[in-house]
């Protein structure tokens, strides 16, 4: 075990990737992986921002039964377009291309992706497909709910198909980065980085484009399928003329299971790395991370049948998708007893990235379980379409992705931008995110066991009060993520200057400056010392924030 | 010819050559998912509505789609010869092959839009519209016959995507700008294009033959 | 115990003979998942405490997993998994498993109001009455888009598709008004779509029964459609070959295919045949039926089978008289046909 | 790069032939059988052939033996995800039990 020799924690002599070249056509048509991730990064925080702003008013909406500031068709087209920009334009592309794009080349020690014109072209497709997305909400928006059942998404008479003709864009978009990321941790690592020795987030990046690669075209092909319905009739699921309603279930929700894993397994990948950081200590099975993210890759493609456990499926097919749904189940509770392991013998540092990870753990292990109860089949019956899975569904995807997105944003803010945010205020505004996100989805899922179904407009008196808290959760979570746009905005100019390595961690992409130069490392990255071979002691200059 | 250099962020050729080899593959991969679900959407038809695919299959153009297969294989042929001479560096025999893979291409699309012809003459349209459906009432026979208009019609504009790539390739190797090292784009190219003989090879049994 | 925690977790009371099995498994899943989180967060909190980082000591021994361990961990979750998909799988079975004898009721699913026919004939719009303590089935169809059928009390719930019967039963323990939703989306007016279920006690029942079920039995309403869809320019009821078989003795009996099977002219035959003609042809007969796919709801079809199954005996009798009043119009027969697209 | 880099640039060009012929063979083999009544084994045999001639494609046109082991894992991925959706959405659609329409228990002549 060689000690480590003098890292390059001094600013680089060249200038930091932002500075190399500064007009605005440098950065738009760059093919820079570090500049096209702060691209994505701005794309998928608008969407972000668009999408809490349809849920806000959906919850508005909620304060009474009866209308309230709102009619049902727009109701209805608003909780269609807050599905479709979250999950397609803000948590698919958020941390995979975003932190995906930044640090993988530079966490294998490479240059640059493996298709770098490859990559700008995905990012300005995903830019096409939220174009078609923005005009079909222009056009008067879509109904049918981010599902698009037929046959109701066949004869909704809403701006159905340049919303599907968008999706389906975004969906290439997620499909070449997926190609390009997978080529490039097989063929770009840096000489003597086997891939046991690869940073877990890479791993958990290049499961997520394994599924990106081989859900997605699926997708693609349904809204084709549904667009030709809607555009020309041809009712290739229309039971009057031999289709069957419950096969485009079957398609869709194909994809969409494993896109629910495409959105957490990066979140994941986040935690592993800022456990294994903030307690300075080598993660307690290396091992059974990996082998737990490829599992959710290749497992997370047998379970989609659970969403359809009450559509009128088999029920031969129901049992054996019931079964298999507990088998992915495991990967995940795998990874939640290693991570807390990890901590234990560790130097424990409390900043926000680890304060986020845990509301993390909190939450996905309440969305892990409620999604195991959801897969139990006879309880299903009863929860199925109710706010019970509203509910779950946002404590993996809210509670769970998003909070990793913000843990990462916070870890990977000295590393992108070469500045420290203030911890008192990544405190609050985790505070502030974790009781605003508990407030919001929690009696939600009182809702869902009383039976409240979703996507309704009007609901009964006897709901109203689970409702209103809802509400005025949602409203202090969306105060947090104010706060975090706030003071992390401030910090991009005011923070104090970041090093090299402000978090004192050992992973690869703490071995470059801050921000890093063009070609990520100033001269030939000495990968020797493992990405968590905490035993050595770093040489002084490493300055903790 | 000046030796072709590697581009930037790979350490060497062979390292690009492996590099774009294994993304195509992954590429095809994905493309092979977009034909899965009309697959199992024909399978889960056949299911459901054996007597209307029976009677579908008797109603298709067996011969055009046979001579089409022929023309597919022929041309997989050829664009496999296309890249042998290539790495052999016999650059015009590499463009005349392709030119002829081109030809077989192009008279797969012909001999593809003459049976929509003879379908729309004798009534069948997609989305069971069309006078056949009047008199053939069995349930389930408009769902094969919008799914073979569906399938076939993704496949012909996989088939147009190919020939543009291939066109492109012959282009680049008669200007001398793709020699013996750089085979590998063509290579690419010849995968596509096998990639989409090989969904026609199962397409023509499931809607000619059986 | 059940009481309690329906009362905590805001379930609305059991009133079917499922909600207290599928209630326990909830409770025994959502315990696990509550003391799981516990104890995890628990020992987070102690690592977290007792593994502070001490002044500027930032380099740690390495900790290697113990197969075993993890072995354990992994197995003993996976088994509680395990067991879960099994009971799961075994209620989830039981509701799915039609008891014989179960009162039937036909439900037709509509944009934006439900259905539903009686077998004596009775029919109600958006309230279903059935009685308490007798399984009922409900076989549904819809005659637009997707529909859900949802009783949050009775812990039930099955989608209620188009071009397609799907069924749903159970067993009411507790007489009451019950809340009925429509859980798929279904369009604007999704969440006005709502329904009540009251559970009768057993005399009420018959009463609603006597005055409700009309003048006239299943059959004569099965007769009456046969009239209006023209069944018998080609069916015969007194036992003479015609263009198709004679409906006479028909029912029950066994008919030899035109591909040689032999299969019994039942119920399901019978409606099948009406749907889809060509799919089992009797042999010597042309295949020459139209389906009444979408021309004839269930309501219709069930009571052209009642019909049908009341010439068992033989050539229809006059014992099946029209009583001289005037038959009011089929509910069904007056709705406009064809809301489905072409 | 890797020894097989090299070994991908050369095949014969006579077994690129036979290759070729053998899926024309092949291809008229099948539409020969296409004529023969095999009723149910029809789309089996037909299916059979098409499997032989998507064999040889792969093989000798696409060289798929010589591929980097990556490349053969993605195209197996690929191909496994196809029968899985395959196989489970047929078999929803086989094991679907019909609903049937229970006896209307006719007011006159019930027994």
């Amino acid at each position: 075990m060689t000690v480590a020799s003098e890292p390059s924690f001094l600013p680089a002599a060249e200038p930091s990737f932002a500075r190399a070249h500064t007009s605005i056509r440098s950065w738009l048509l760059s093919t820079d992986h570090k500049r096209i991730g702060v691209l994505y990064f701005f794309a998928t925080t608008l969407s972000l921002a668009l999408g809490g702003v349809f849920a806000l008013l959906l919850r508005i909406e909620h304060l009474t039964p009866g209308p309230t500031v709102m009619s049902a068709m727009t109701y209805n087209r608003l909780f269609t377009l807050h599905g479709v920009t979250m999950v397609w334009l803000f948590m698919i592309p958020s941390i995979p291309a975003t932190f995906g794009n930044f640090l993988l080349p530079i966490q294998i020690g490479a240059s640059e992706v493996a298709f770098p014109r490859l990559n700008l072209l995905s990012f300005w497709i995903y830019v096409l497909g939220a174009a078609f997305v923005l005009l079909a909400m222009w056009l008067g928006a879509l109904d049918t709910g981010w599902t698009f059942y037929t046959p109701y998404s066949v004869h909704s008479p809403s701006a159905v198909v340049p919303t599907l003709i968008g999706i389906f864009i975004v969906g290439w978009s997620t499909i070449l980065t997926g190609v390009n990321f997978i080529v490039t941790v097989h063929t770009m690592r840096a000489r003597g980085l086997g891939w046991m020795r690869l940073p877990l987030f890479t791993w958990a990046i290049y499961g997520t484009s394994i599924i990106q690669v081989l859900a997605t075209p699926v997708l693609g092909l349904s809204l084709l399928i549904v667009s030709l319905d809607h555009a020309f009739a041809w009712g290739l699921f229309d039971p009057a003329r031999g289709g069957d309603p419950v096969l485009y279930q079957h398609l869709f929700w194909f994809y969409s299971h494993p896109a629910v894993y495409i959105m957490i397994l990066p979140a994941m990948g986040v935690v592993s790395e800022v456990i294994s950081t903030f307690s300075h200590k080598n993660p307690y099975s290396y091992k059974a991370i990996v082998y737990s993210t490829l599992g959710i890759a290749f497992v997370g493609f047998l379970t989609w049948g659970h969403h359809m456990f009450v559509a009128g499926m088999s029920v031969f097919d129901a049992g054996a998708f019931g079964a298999l749904s507990m088998l992915v189940a495991i990967f995940s509770a795998v990874k939640v007893f290693t991570w807390v392991s990890t901590l234990s013998k560790g130097s424990i540092v409390l900043a926000t990235p680890l304060w986020y990870v845990f509301g993390f753990l909190i939450l996905f292990m309440f969305g892990g379980m409620t999604g195991v109860a959801v897969a139990t089949m006879s309880l299903d019956v009863h929860w199925h379409d109710t706010y019970f899975v509203v509910a779950h569904f946002h404590f993996v995807m809210v509670g769970g992705t998003l909070t990793a997105w913000l843990a990462a944003l916070h870890y990977w803010f000295p590393k992108v931008t070469g500045r420290l945010y203030s911890e008192r205020w990544g405190l609050l505004g985790f505070a502030l995110v974790f009781s605003g996100f508990f407030g919001t989805f929690v009696p939600q899922f009182l809702l869902g066991n009383a039976g409240m179904p979703r996507r309704y407009y009007e609901y009964p008196e006897r709901f109203q009060l689970l409702h209103v808290a809802s509400t005025l959760g949602s409203w202090v979570l969306a105060a947090g993520l104010l706060l975090t746009v706030g003071y992390l905005g401030h910090a991009l100019w005011f923070g104090r200057r970041a090093s090299g390595n402000p978090w004192a961690s050992r992973c690869f992409e703490w071995r470059t400056s801050s921000p890093p130069p063009e070609k990520n490392f100033s001269a030939q990255p000495e990968l020797g010392l493992d990405a968590y071979d905490y035993t050595t002691p770093w040489p002084a200059s490493e300055e903790r924030a | 010819m000046n030796s072709v250099r590697h581009a930037a962020q790979f350490q060497s050729l062979a390292q690009q050559d492996h590099a774009t080899r294994l993304g195509m593959w992954v590429f095809l991969g994905s493309e092979l998912l977009l034909f899965a679900g009309l697959f199992a959407l024909y399978a889960a038809g056949r299911v459901a509505h054996p007597a209307a695919f029976h009677e579908g299959v008797a109603h298709a153009e067996k011969s055009i789609g046979s001579l089409n297969t022929a023309v597919l294989l022929t041309s997989s042929t050829t664009v496999a010869l296309a890249v042998e001479s290539l790495r052999r560096e016999r650059r015009a025999a590499a463009v005349t092959l392709l030119s002829i893979t081109i030809a077989l291409g192009a008279a797969f699309f012909c001999l593809k839009l003459a049976e929509y012809g003879a379908h729309f003459r004798a009534g069948i349209y997609p989305g069971g519209a069309g006078s056949f459906f009047v008199s053939h009432g069995t349930p389930g026979l408009p769902l094969f016959w919008t799914l073979y208009f569906v399938t076939t019609g993704l496949h012909a504009v996989h088939v147009c995507v190919g020939l543009g790539v291939l066109g492109l390739s012959a282009q680049a190797i008669a200007r001398g700008k793709m020699g013996g090292e750089r085979a590998y784009v063509l290579e690419n190219a010849a995968l596509y294009w096998h990639l989409v003989d090989l969904i026609w090879i199962f397409l023509w049994p499931l809607y000619y033959l059986a | 115990m059940l009481r309690w925690f329906r009362m905590l977790f805001r379930l609305p009371p059991g009133a079917s003979s499922f909600a207290d099995g599928v209630d326990t498994l909830h409770l025994f899943l959502i315990g696990s998942t509550l003391l799981g989180v516990l104890l995890l967060s628990l020992l987070t909190t102690y690592f977290v405490l007792r593994y502070r980082e001490r002044s500027g000591v930032r380099t740690t021994p390495v900790v290697l997993a113990s197969g075993t361990g993890e072995l354990l961990l992994v197995v003993g979750t996976l088994s509680l998994f395990v067991l879960w998909w099994v009971i799961g799988y075994r209620q989830y079975l039981s509701m799915r498993r039609r008891p014989a004898g179960a009162i039937t009721v036909y439900v037709v699913a509509k944009q934006w109001m439900w259905k539903f026919s009686h077998e004596n004939g009775a029919l109600e719009n958006n309230v279903l009455t059935i009685p308490v303590g007798r399984p009922v089935e409900l076989l549904m169809t819809s005659r637009d888009v997707i529909h859900s059928f949802f009783l949050p009390a009775m812990r039930v719930k099955q989608d209620v598709l188009p071009g397609r019967f799907t069924t749903l039963w159970f067993k009411p323990t507790a007489p009451g008004r019950y809340s009925l939703f429509c859980a798929e989306y279904c369009g604007i007016s999704h969440s006005a779509m709502l329904g009540e279920v009251r559970v009768l006690g057993a005399e009420e029942y018959q009463r609603f029964l006597a005055d409700s079920s009309g003048a006239h039995s299943l059959a004569e309403i099965g007769r009456e459609a046969a009239l209006k869809h023209a069944c018998f320019s080609c069916h015969t009821v007194d036992g003479q070959r015609h263009i198709g078989p004679s409906w006479s003795r028909l029912y029950g009996s066994v008919v030899t295919l035109s591909n040689g099977e032999q299969v019994s002219a039942d119920a399901a035959y019978l409606t099948e045949s009406m749907m889809d003609p060509a799919a089992r042809v009797v042999a010597g007969y042309a295949p020459v039926m139209p389906t009444y796919f979408g021309s004839l709801d269930s309501s219709e079809a069930a009571a052209i089978v009642a019909y049908i199954r009341s010439l068992e005996q033989g050539p229809s009798s006059p014992s099946v008289r029209l009583p001289e009043v005037v038959v009011p119009p089929l509910v069904a027969s007056s709705e406009p046909k064809g809301d489905l697209h072409p | 790069m890797s020894s097989n880099e090299r070994a991908l640039q050369q095949s014969s060009i006579s077994r690129v032939l036979r290759a070729g012929a053998g899926l024309l063979a092949l291809a008229a083999a099948s539409y020969a059988l296409s004529f023969v009544r095999l009723g149910a084994f029809a789309l089996a045999v037909a299916l059979a052939i098409a499997a032989l001639k998507a064999l040889v494609v792969l093989w000798v046109f696409m060289q798929f033996g010589r591929v980097p082991a990556s490349a053969k894992l993605a195209a197996l991925a690929a191909f496994f995800m196809l029968a899985l959706m395959l196989s489970l959405m047929a078999a929803d659609v086989a094991s679907r039990e019909a609903a049937p329409v229970p006896p209307a228990a006719a007011a006159t002549r019930s027994p």
